[in-house]
């Protein structure tokens, strides 16, 4: 008895919990930067660490070490909260990935809808966050970040349906646990793959969807007001949910830590967990930013009527 | 309601681009009158050239603007040489010609860099800017300096181009001619771009002309002036090249008409290179300069540059003017965006290429009910946004 | 300590400031960011907002239109921060000394850290001033 | 060249006519592609008029001076390569030119410019504001005119904060 | 996507980047950097300090006494002093890496050895 209760608190702190889903978040900011960097033909982080490895992890206790300055016209309890609100917002979702297993720590039926809701959460928290800092800049950040939200956030979930009518079921391991003896759905919903794709890169406000916090135009956008601590904070939360995006995607589809039995399944989860983020980071450096017409036009006119059509297919065609 | 909020356009790095201001009347989407207000970096620098000797002032004039200071110099050089009644060998003309046209290259990637900047294309920015150090390179070899030549002199050019360089030289512009060749391609190409560019900030032939426009801005409203071909000076005279005109009338002419110039500018340099004429580069003046009146004039990168000295037996002018090609694009900027959408303000300005996008800050006056108020730079996108969002 | 103090060289992100020049500073300080340089090996990022940055690269001569601005972004930056002066202008005024518009350096309205003569600096002076402004915070804190 | 000269000489008869040859004080052709005009203020309007009629179309800049004699203006108007240069004095007590404007629309800035720099005032301009200097620029300080040195205008600069 | 093609390339590239201050390209030859002078050619004519656009040199005594003094903070190094020296006596080195966190630093005091 003592003994699981503390294997599960391990589990929770350590492996794959928090401490595992920290490191995670610094390793693939670096890989994402990195990976960039090498597309656009230089080096990237080098000289933090091997291979500039740590530079997030400086960047980090760099900006715990800051001044703090709240804005004077800022709302201070609020604009305190919001970062450890959106940092716990991510983790809790990552804590229903199965990533050692095909069970995650937390499995139950319906987690696959938290993970959504989570999804929404965070971006009403960007606006809280923005709308308490007053500045203008972020106002506008906050704003546009609820606009594009209310346009992926209906393709992103009809999409994601897809997988969990065909494993008839709405919790995200057993998802996993389906494909371990089926297909991939990458294999049988490409397209839902690529539109969830789409979506994930809109909500972490990456090019071409960083029209929140495009810099050419509105500073930083809801971040430009937070300093120090919140900052760091902040960014690690926006690590974490590049984590978390491209979990989801390595389980729904790509099938999770399932893989052939020579290397454990964590390793395969790690493995396509990687794959999910080269290929965000190579859409990020291959496109200009769409103006926030054009993305809801785009969504309504593109992505919302394709999500349809592939939950159409998967009523129609029985795999 | 009635307060102006003078609110930062654009642009944050609140520095990079010089500041300038404009007053913006609008009428419900439409922007119905723009008045201009610039001078943030205005250092009273024609004051200044009447205070200093005519060596002093090839320095000071070197920098009115880091990126086009080549052709300021040259200007200014031809229009003291007038004076002075000196005639410069033909070495330093080809010299000149092929520093001018060098320059070109470089303002003009530099451009589209900005462009894709400003559009968050950051891996064309990327490539462009990458691109941009070949030429840079060229132009420390030639001059010793990356940014700031130093290249004319009074009576002539301070360098000579040795056959060595002259090889690097070739081989450098025919990258650059090959690579612009790829960015032009993928500018007409690419959805993202074309949907910001295409039919976008008008100006047609007719006020064009009559708003006294200048440089590319001009010649993508298909009118083909160019003081190379019209006033040749240094050794334009003798160079085959072409004008390059496009008849959009818009951003994405714009840009098409900087990409084909740099491919044009790679033949000027190789046909200079090669038919270089042998002498000297430079010949020695006097530092006194007889009484005079000059105009002088320039293709700069942006356009027309234009130069007035009266000269009055002493060794400092007794007046210096400068006309740079912004100001003279301003008035055309102005109409481009009167009638226009204001969504569609940011890639207007940056179309004209003002040294950076130079303008910082916004106000509106609504000509209906004389309200004034000020708008963000993000608030005016939005207002776009939701103006488009209604299309 | 000796974490932070390693954090903070290893993280230097910089607000790019121009107070008139010519710009012939400013385009030798964005090329800086283009690959060929590539100062995100250090680290070092570009900010747009005066809140996220460390050090204030400042280029051109300090216009009277200009100053408050100034000091106003400088207030806006967390401690610990730096201030770097690139090019003549913004130490001295360059050529612009004496002229009415214009003051005569930087340091006359916020304290500058590192100097970086030249007109414009090549990037690589640039960059070997940002790093000069690391090495001297690393000695002069315990 | 000849028949590049006999362009030029038609282009000064016919301004001498069209506004009297008693209103051109001068003219002179130092080299080819330049043509330097001075009017009688008086008849500024029309010469410019009759030159954009001509194809003169382009306005290069405005450009004010203030040397020995007192405040001129000159404006460089442009046919494909060829730069006329119309001069016109400007008495320093009144320093009032009519608009152009009308005209050649172009001119907006450039006007301003000159207003503000040596307090020549174009009557007619339709907006005659700060362009260049700020806001809170003393009255009466022109940078151009001879009698304000940079020193001087800093005193008065430093003496306004 | 017109640049996928381009970008693939790229990451089987090895990087251009120059990887300052571990490595350097050897500065180009007619670079305009600090300034060294030659007491023993100088003759104190003046020419370069008058002819200074922003000046940066200061003359301390005349003839063939006199002593330079320069504002590196101040200097264009646009190269006058050098053209304009009858004598040779002051040179641009190729040294660019000038930066110095105390404006003093900046002087450069030019002695002649006594004799
Ligand atoms: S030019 Fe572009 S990137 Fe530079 S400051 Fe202006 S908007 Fe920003
Ligand atoms: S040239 Fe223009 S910016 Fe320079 S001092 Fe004159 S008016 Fe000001
Ligand atoms: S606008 Fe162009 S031509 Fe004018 S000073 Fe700037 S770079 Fe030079
Ligand atoms: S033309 Fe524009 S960008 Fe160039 S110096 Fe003047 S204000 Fe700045
Ligand atoms: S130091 Fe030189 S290059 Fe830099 S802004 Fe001043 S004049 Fe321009
Ligand atoms: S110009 Fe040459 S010789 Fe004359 S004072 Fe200067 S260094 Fe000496
Ligand atoms: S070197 Fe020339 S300028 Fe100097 S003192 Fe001798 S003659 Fe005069
Ligand atoms: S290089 Fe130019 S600015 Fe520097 S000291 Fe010599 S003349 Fe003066």
């Amino acid at each position: 008895m003592v003994q699981e209760a503390i294997i599960s608190l391990l589990q929770i702190v350590i492996f794959p919990g928090f401490l595992f889903l920290i490191l995670a978040a610094f390793f693939y900011e670096w890989v994402d930067r990195k990976f960039v960097a090498r597309l656009q033909n230089r080096y990237g982080p080098l000289h933090t660490g091997p291979r500039g490895l740590l530079q997030p992890f400086a960047d980090f206790l760099k900006l715990l070490s800051k001044e703090d300055i709240i804005p004077y016209a800022a709302d201070k309890l609020l604009f305190s909260a919001v970062p450890i609100f959106l940092l716990s917002l991510p983790l809790t979702a990552l804590f229903c990935i199965p990533i050692i297993n095909s069970t995650a720590l937390i499995s139950f039926e319906g987690d696959l809808i938290l993970v959504i809701f989570i999804t929404t959460i965070i971006v009403i928290s960007v606006f809280i966050g923005a709308w308490s800092s007053t500045n203008r800049f972020s106002t506008v950040g906050g704003m546009r970040a609820c606009l594009q939200m209310l346009g992926y956030e209906i393709p992103m979930t009809i999409a994601m349906a897809g997988p969990a009518i065909v494993a008839k079921t709405l919790s995200i391991s057993k998802i996993v646990q389906w494909q371990t003896t089926g297909l991939w759905f990458i294999l049988t919903q490409p397209l839902g793959f690529i539109i969830v794709t789409i979506c994930f890169l809109a909500e972490l406000q990456k090019i071409p969807f960083d029209i929140p916090k495009a810099e050419t135009e509105v500073v930083a956008g809801w971040l430009t007001e937070f300093s120090g601590k919140k900052l760091a904070l902040l960014r690690l939360a926006e690590d974490l949910e590049l984590v978390l995006a491209g979990s989801i995607m390595a389980s729904l589809y790509l099938g999770g830590p399932a893989g052939f039995s020579f290397m454990p399944p964590f390793v395969w989860f790690i493995i396509k967990l990687t794959v999910c983020i080269l290929i965000l980071s190579n859409l990020r450096a291959l496109f200009a930013r769409f103006r926030i017409d054009q993305l809801m036009r785009g969504v309504w006119k593109y992505l919302t009527p394709l999500a349809l059509l592939q939950i159409i297919l998967v009523e129609l065609i029985p795999w | 309601m009635s307060s102006i909020i003078k609110i930062p356009f654009g642009p944050q790095h609140p520095a990079l681009k010089e500041p300038e201001n404009f007053m913006f009347k609008v009428d419900g989407e439409y922007v119905v009158d723009v008045t201009p207000r610039i001078g943030y970096a205005h250092r009273g620098i024609e004051k200044a050239l009447e205070d200093r000797t005519y060596i002093q002032d090839l320095y000071l004039i070197e920098r009115i603007c880091g990126i086009c200071s080549h052709a300021h110099t040259t200007c200014y050089t031809q229009a003291v040489e007038e004076a002075l009644k000196v005639d410069v060998p033909p070495r330093a003309k080809y010299i000149r010609t092929i520093v001018t046209e060098l320059e070109r290259i470089h303002n003009h990637y530099f451009w589209l860099g900005i462009v894709a900047h400003e559009i968050g294309f950051e891996t064309l920015f990327m490539y462009t800017w990458r691109d941009r150090e070949i030429v840079m390179d060229l132009l420390e070899l030639l001059s010793g300096n990356r940014v700031q030549y130093a290249m004319n002199m009074i009576g002539g050019v301070r360098r000579d181009i040795t056959p060595e360089i002259s090889s690097k030289i070739m081989k450098g512009v025919k990258v650059l001619g090959e690579r612009m060749k790829y960015y032009k391609k993928i500018c007409s190409d690419d959805k993202t771009i074309l949907a910001r560019s295409v039919n976008v900030g008008i100006l047609k032939t007719k006020d064009a002309i009559s708003l006294c426009a200048v440089g590319p801005t001009l010649r993508a409203s298909n009118v083909k002036r160019d003081v190379r071909a019209d006033d040749p000076y240094a050794a334009y005279d003798e160079i085959p090249f072409h004008v390059v005109t496009y008849d959009g009338c818009d951003v994405a002419s714009r840009i098409a008409t900087r990409c084909d110039e740099v491919i044009e500018s790679v033949e000027i340099i190789r046909y200079a290179l090669e038919h270089l004429p042998t002498g000297s580069i430079e010949v020695i003046v006097s530092r006194v300069v007889p009484p005079a009146e000059i105009i002088s004039r320039v293709e700069a990168p942006r356009g027309e540059n234009l130069h007035y000295l009266r000269s009055n037996g002493t060794d400092k002018p007794s007046r210096y003017k400068v006309r740079s090609p912004t100001l003279a694009n301003l008035t055309a900027l102005c109409k481009m965006l009167i009638g226009g959408y204001i969504a569609d303000i940011p890639i207007v300005i940056a179309g004209i290429d003002p040294c950076f996008c130079c303008m910082d800050r916004l106000t509106f006056v609504d000509i209906n009910n004389d309200e004034t108020w000020g708008w963000e730079g993000e608030k005016l996108r939005r207002y776009g946004i939701k103006w488009y969002k209604k299309q | 300590m000796g974490l932070i103090k390693w954090a903070r060289t290893k993280s230097p992100w910089l607000l790019h400031f121009n107070s008139g020049g010519c710009a012939g500073c400013d385009i030798e300080v964005v090329a800086a960011l283009n690959p060929k340089f590539d100062i995100e090996r250090f680290g070092m990022l570009l900010k747009g907002s005066p809140r996220h940055s460390d050090i204030l690269v400042l280029t051109g001569p300090i216009t009277f239109q200009i100053k408050n601005r100034l000091k106003r972004i400088y207030n806006q930056m967390p401690e610990p921060k730096f201030v770097i002066a690139i090019g003549s202008c913004a130490i001295s005024g360059g050529v612009y000394r004496g002229c009415y518009n214009v003051h005569e350096g930087a340091d006359k309205v916020v304290p500058v850290d590192v100097y970086v003569p030249g007109c414009p600096p090549k990037p690589e002076a640039i960059i070997d001033g940002i790093i000069k402004v690391l090495k001297n915070y690393e000695k002069a804190t315990p | 060249m000849n028949s590049l000269s006999k362009d030029y000489q038609d282009i000064i008869e016919r301004l001498k006519k069209e506004i009297g040859s008693e209103n051109l004080i001068g003219y002179e052709i130092p080299r080819p592609r330049r043509i330097w005009f001075s009017v009688r203020k008086e008849k500024l309007v029309d010469a410019i008029t009759h030159l954009v009629g001509k194809g003169f179309v382009h306005l290069s800049t405005i450009t004010g001076l203030e040397d020995e004699n007192g405040l001129e203006v000159i404006y460089h108007l442009n046919r494909k390569g060829l730069e006329a240069s119309l001069k016109v004095e400007v008495p320093v007590k009144q320093p009032v030119l009519p608009t152009i404007t009308p005209i050649i629309p172009g001119a907006i800035l450039y006007e301003r410019e000159v207003h503000e720099l040596l307090g020549v005032v174009f009557s007619g301009h339709p907006n005659l504001s700060l362009l260049i200097l700020p806001e809170d620029w003393p009255k009466g300080v022109y940078p151009l005119r001879k009698k304000w040195t940079h020193k001087e205008i800093k005193k008065k600069l430093s003496r306004r904060t | 996507m017109s640049m996928e093609k381009e970008l693939i390339r790229h990451l089987l590239k090895k990087p251009v980047t120059l990887r300052y201050p571990f490595e350097k390209l050897p500065p180009v030859k007619g670079l305009r950097g600090k300034h060294v002078w030659d007491s023993e050619r100088c003759v104190g004519c003046g020419l370069c300090a008058r002819d200074c656009p922003s000046s940066a040199i200061e003359m301390i005594g005349k003839g063939l006494t006199a002593e330079l003094k320069i504002y590196l903070g101040r200097c264009l190094f646009c190269g006058q002093c050098e053209e304009g020296c009858p004598r040779d006596a002051i040179r641009l080195t190729q040294l660019y890496e000038l930066a110095e966190s105390d404006r003093k630093n900046l002087i450069l005091e030019f002695k002649r050895e006594s004799t």
